[in-house]
């Protein structure tokens, strides 16, 4: 697993690097862990019928979200779309927490009103969780705004799906987010369909869209999504540079869902040649391989790592599950705050 | 025939004017290669080819445009909404574009075209997929607006739609694609505008449409057994109203309960009730009810989704407070 | 204070945010440099500067959005359009995002923005342009709404609007800016949801709000000229409405009467009166009138745009014939 | 007035050339005259009073409708914005009965319910005068679906103005044009304005818009909007590209209005050096300069056409201001066309 290490410029001894290295590709290979059992977890509880609505896995996906959001410091807003789970894992919202929502509970992150599609943690500055195609991207524009006219240091990290792109606001808010110079971070996840539609057939301008982002002044780059270090490396950079320059940055991650666009997807549109071959780049394979032949962890590390997820996500559906109905009287409230 | 279910229904109407008016064509989001969020034009792809057959980007504004266009121009396009929720992306070319483009031409442009979408709340997809729309857009001069409740209806009105010469909002309760319905075999239309009487009664009518119907079917069911003969009246249609229809049942039942499935307030049948007060007051022996869904942004736990939504229970126990002593 | 005209009472209103709260800012197309559509914000980039004074490119959904973002981190945006029909294309942020976004939260996120726009017919802008927009915005759980009808109560209402802490649509009848009238020099507020009791009266209540409010005080004259005793309410607020000041009257009155300038068909007093219709019930003595514009596009023809637009002796006939027998 | 000339491929005789030549040329200045004209009147009547709602005037751009407008045949549609009064005219539409329409009367062209911002006439393919803007791209895209759907030969022209090119519709017009291959012609009239925003403060990207058509795979160019012959030849180059490919193609032209936004602008926004600068380039000056420099006509020529058109227009303004109202039943009529 090759990926660009900057050089680091500390002063520590060659031992707390090494302790450092381990432990932060363990975390790393632990997120990604989490997000896969989480997603796992929920597809069968969509089979149990404990989980409704619309459901969205990002089973494949998750070095992206894992890699990228490993940069940001809690100043830093993030917004995504309905499918959100990874992104809402990777930044280390309360794992039952964030069951319980799913299952509609009232101990989940928003009591049980939002679902799957719509998870939020104000707290955590992450804002959702959007289940209209593309509306996401003005909610992160005012973000920055936000962070820019505060002077706060924090920037916006706005993840969407090629699929996306199709939307008005995607170009609305480049050029927006461009001409007020405003601290965003795009990042686009292009695992080459929205729902059943590959992007040869519903865009205009072949595989590539971070050269697009040209047009309206954004520096950008492309990386490979599947590649955790790689995608971390990347968003390293791409954040720094929106941080000190304060304007919008593009970054294009190739990744692919290797299951289907929601629960009731038969996945006519796309043979399993291609699944297959994408599934080879598994990240929560190829990763932990690459740690294991590197010498950086031991299998028993992995176990362990392995055990204790599997715990905590256990312990996610026994919260689910065993956690309160919300109160019929919670209909009314949570529409508008008190004046 | 036998029973089938409304998707069916929907899907035989289409498949019917694909075959009959080359002129038809159908655009949406993954009705091709996926055969439709819903299954409604599943292997349509197949059948009719591309050309016809048009899968869109996720460009709700351009590919409803694209159909008024299309329209404008002799074809006769059905355009397909993954949920009527995401008409409010594309509302201005709805209701500024498709609306007014024949009457700001001074009558020489006309527009016909469908907008077919699944609508309205009840499988838990929370606030922003369970709106419905419909009480909007049926609002809308130069628009119409039809919500079928069965499968009979549906491929009725969906054929009167395609075949009128205007811009049609076809909304699909999607709480609905399952349900089972006789459907007449032999050819038939059901004009644009008209409600159907489903049950004759006499002491109350009770009104409604789309997903309502089943509410007002159990609630009929109560009430009957509690002696109170209740009048079924199916609106079918939301712009235009049948108000002659309603008139005449209220002239015999005097009571006039109102019922949607949308949020109350901005409901249609707010609308409704309004007209009817005013135009049928000497035959109303008592207020007119309306009952709606609460007016909240639809939750998307299962519990909490059902108490925002309106139960026969409810309904016969109001009618009881309000209406009728028994 | 001196008499002043209603864009001023808002210039006020708006000035006065902007020096007390730096997390109050201001942003649409050619607030700027330009000056505002209708000359509201001239003068402030000068006196504000660019950061707060903001305008943006022709994208209304994504500067609507982005006032949203803005006001989920803590800042107070003011978005203004030139129309509130081109809130249209933007739809789905406000009724989607704005709206919902508290709520999908459970509570975690509040919205403290103010949508500022000039809405209604009266001033030849044809089909596109003419809409009366808020009738929709004001069902929307989630959103408040208000619409002032003088130079006194928009002040007042403002004030308010920028001090809630969830989204307020603030609508400006494009017809009054001109308005004169008076405006207190201490300060004052007025609540959302309340409406006021401009004139007292016993025999019918009239009941408008905004530009209706001028049609409503014509009325009125008339009336009087007949020894009629009207009283007149300024709903003020379209969410949430104060149904307590109508009844009141209506208890007085026993005789309502409900006006929209904006179509009828869709207005808000179908709402309006189907909700009083039912809890005031047996106070009426009659059905309660409802006059709105007439249910066509707004035609740009200065006769036929003012033959769509209610008038005050047409609501005088209306009354006299159904209501209050002279 | 130096322009690119195409070879032409015929057979006919030196003199029916010049002729020819003769003719061409002093139909192009008799179009721009008529329009500027018309504008001159459309303002007066403002004033008057005669003229209400909103009134966008096109004086300075009449060489980008004339040229362009010069090149399309009887199945072409055109599609623009509210400021289509030389759109219009350059079509053909009969003077009258668009000034009447201007006045509100039964005699307009929409018997007066559309007004200035939303001129039609359907007969000559003319589709609005669409006053929302960006609402008339997805309109255009539609128009040519049907073109390609019938295969009618017939090809889209789509006028819009720098400021459209920020709402989301362009976009997605341009996406969905380049992926269905739709026969459209996109002209873009580059005035550098929007209202009172100068594109450097609410676009990024720069001055130049051809040049990310290629984001879409659009061929694109630009040309000089205030040079009729140029236009002309650019247009002609691309309606050719359009009908032989069958796909779009992007024409930007650099154009001025040398008026207000509207009749209600004041222009702070912009300096009068700015307006003069461009005003020497004015269409309705340099180009029967050129006619009469470069020998193509004479002085009395082009007096006749001024004779003639003020004619015109003073029999338009007299046909607006005699026609008759509407009748108050007209305000039912066309909403819904009978089933
Ligand atoms: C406005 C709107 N249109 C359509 C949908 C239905 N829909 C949900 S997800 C989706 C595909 C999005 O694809 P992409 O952006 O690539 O994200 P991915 O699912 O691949 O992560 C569609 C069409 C929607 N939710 N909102
Ligand atoms: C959706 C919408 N937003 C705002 C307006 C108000 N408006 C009318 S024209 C215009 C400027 C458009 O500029 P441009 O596209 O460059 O065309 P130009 O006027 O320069 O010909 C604006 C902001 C509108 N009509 N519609
Ligand atoms: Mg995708
Ligand atoms: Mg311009």
């Amino acid at each position: 697993m090759a990926t660009l290490k900057q050089e680091k410029n500390n002063k520590t001894s060659k031992l707390t690097q090494v302790v450092d290295e381990k432990k932060e590709m363990l975390d790393l290979y632990k997120q990604m862990f989490l997000i896969r059992q989480f997603e796992l977890a929920c597809g069968e509880n969509y089979t149990k019928g404990n989980i409704r609505g619309f459901l969205h896995l990002y089973i494949g996906q998750e070095a992206t979200a894992v890699g990228s959001i490993s940069c940001l410091n809690d100043q830093d807003y993030i917004v995504t779309h309905y499918r959100d789970h990874g992104h809402a894992l990777a930044r280390g919202l309360d794992v039952n927490r964030s069951m319980a929502e799913l299952f509609g509970k009232a101990s989940g992150l928003s009591k049980g009103k939002g679902g799957s599609m719509h998870l939020f943690d104000a707290g955590k500055k992450f804002m959702g969780g959007h289940a209209i195609v593309g509306g996401q991207f003005p909610l992160a524009t005012g973000l920055a705004l936000a962070c820019q006219y505060k002077k706060t240091g924090g920037i916006v990290v706005c993840f969407f799906g090629d699929g996306s792109t199709n939307q008005g606001t995607y170009h609305e808010t480049l050029n927006l987010a461009s001409v007020w110079k405003l601290p965003i971070l795009f990042i686009l996840e292009n695992n080459k369909y929205g729902m059943g539609s590959s992007i040869d057939r519903v865009r205009a301008g072949g595989e590539d869209f971070y050269t697009g982002a040209n047009t309206y002044d954004i520096p950008a780059a492309q990386v490979d999504g599947m590649d955790v270090l790689a995608e971390k490396e990347a968003t390293k950079i791409a954040v720094d540079k929106v941080r000190q320059n304060g304007g919008p940055f593009y970054l294009e991650c190739k990744t692919f869902r290797f299951v289907g666009h929601s629960l009731a997807d038969g996945q006519k549109y796309r043979k399993t040649d291609e699944i297959k071959e994408w599934e080879k780049k598994d990240p929560l394979t190829k990763f932990p391989e690459w740690i294991l032949s590197a010498g950086i962890a031991k299998k028993t590390d992995l176990e362990k790592i392995h055990q204790e997820v599997n715990k905590n996500i256990e312990d996610a559906v026994n919260f689910a599950e065993t956690s309160l109905e919300p109160k019929s009287s919670e209909l009314y409230e949570d529409i508008y705050k008190i004046d | 025939m036998p029973e089938i279910v409304m998707r069916e229904a929907i899907k035989m109407g289409l498949e019917e004017a694909l075959e009959n008016d080359p002129n038809v064509l159908i655009l949406g989001e993954d009705i091709g290669a996926y055969g439709g969020a819903y299954a409604v034009t599943d292997g349509f792809l197949k059948k009719f080819g591309p050309e016809r057959i048009k899968d869109t980007p996720i460009s709700e504004a351009t590919f409803i445009g694209t159909g008024i266009g299309a329209a404008s121009a002799g074809l006769r396009p059905i355009i397909e909404l993954m949920s009527i929720s995401f008409s409010l992306v594309g509302f201005d070319q709805i209701v500024n574009m498709a609306a007014n483009l024949r009457y700001m031409s001074g009558g020489q442009i006309h527009v016909p075209m469908v907008i077919r979408a699944p609508t309205g709340a009840g499988v838990q997809l929370a606030a922003t997929h369970s709106q419905s729309v419909e009480t909007w857009l049926a609002e809308v001069p130069g628009l119409y607006c039809v919500c079928p409740s069965n499968p009979k209806d549906a491929l009725g009105l969906l054929r009167t739609s395609i075949k009128s010469n205007n811009p049609v909002i076809f909304a699909e309760p999607a709480l609905l694609y399952g349900l089972k319905g006789d459907v007449p075999e032999d050819y038939y239309e059901i004009p644009l505008g008209s409600a159907s009487v489903s049950k004759e009664g006499k002491d109350i009518t009770l009104l409604s449409y789309g997903a309502g119907m089943s509410v007002i079917n159990d609630t009929e069911k109560i009430l009957s057994s509690k002696n109170i003969s209740a009048e079924i009246i199916d609106l079918r249609s939301l712009n235009p109203i049948d108000y002659k229809t309603i008139g005449k049942s209220i002239k015999k039942t005097n009571h006039l309960l109102a019922l949607d499935t949308a949020r109350k307030n901005g409901g249609i049948m707010g609308e409704v009730v309004s007209n009817i007060q005013e135009d049928f007051n000497d035959w109303l022996d008592g207020p007119i009810i309306r009952v709606g869904a609460k007016d909240v942004p639809w939750p998307y736990n299962k519990n909490l989704e059902g108490a925002a939504y309106p139960s026969a229970e409810n309904i016969v126990n109001t009618i009881l407070e309000k209406l009728i002593k028994v």
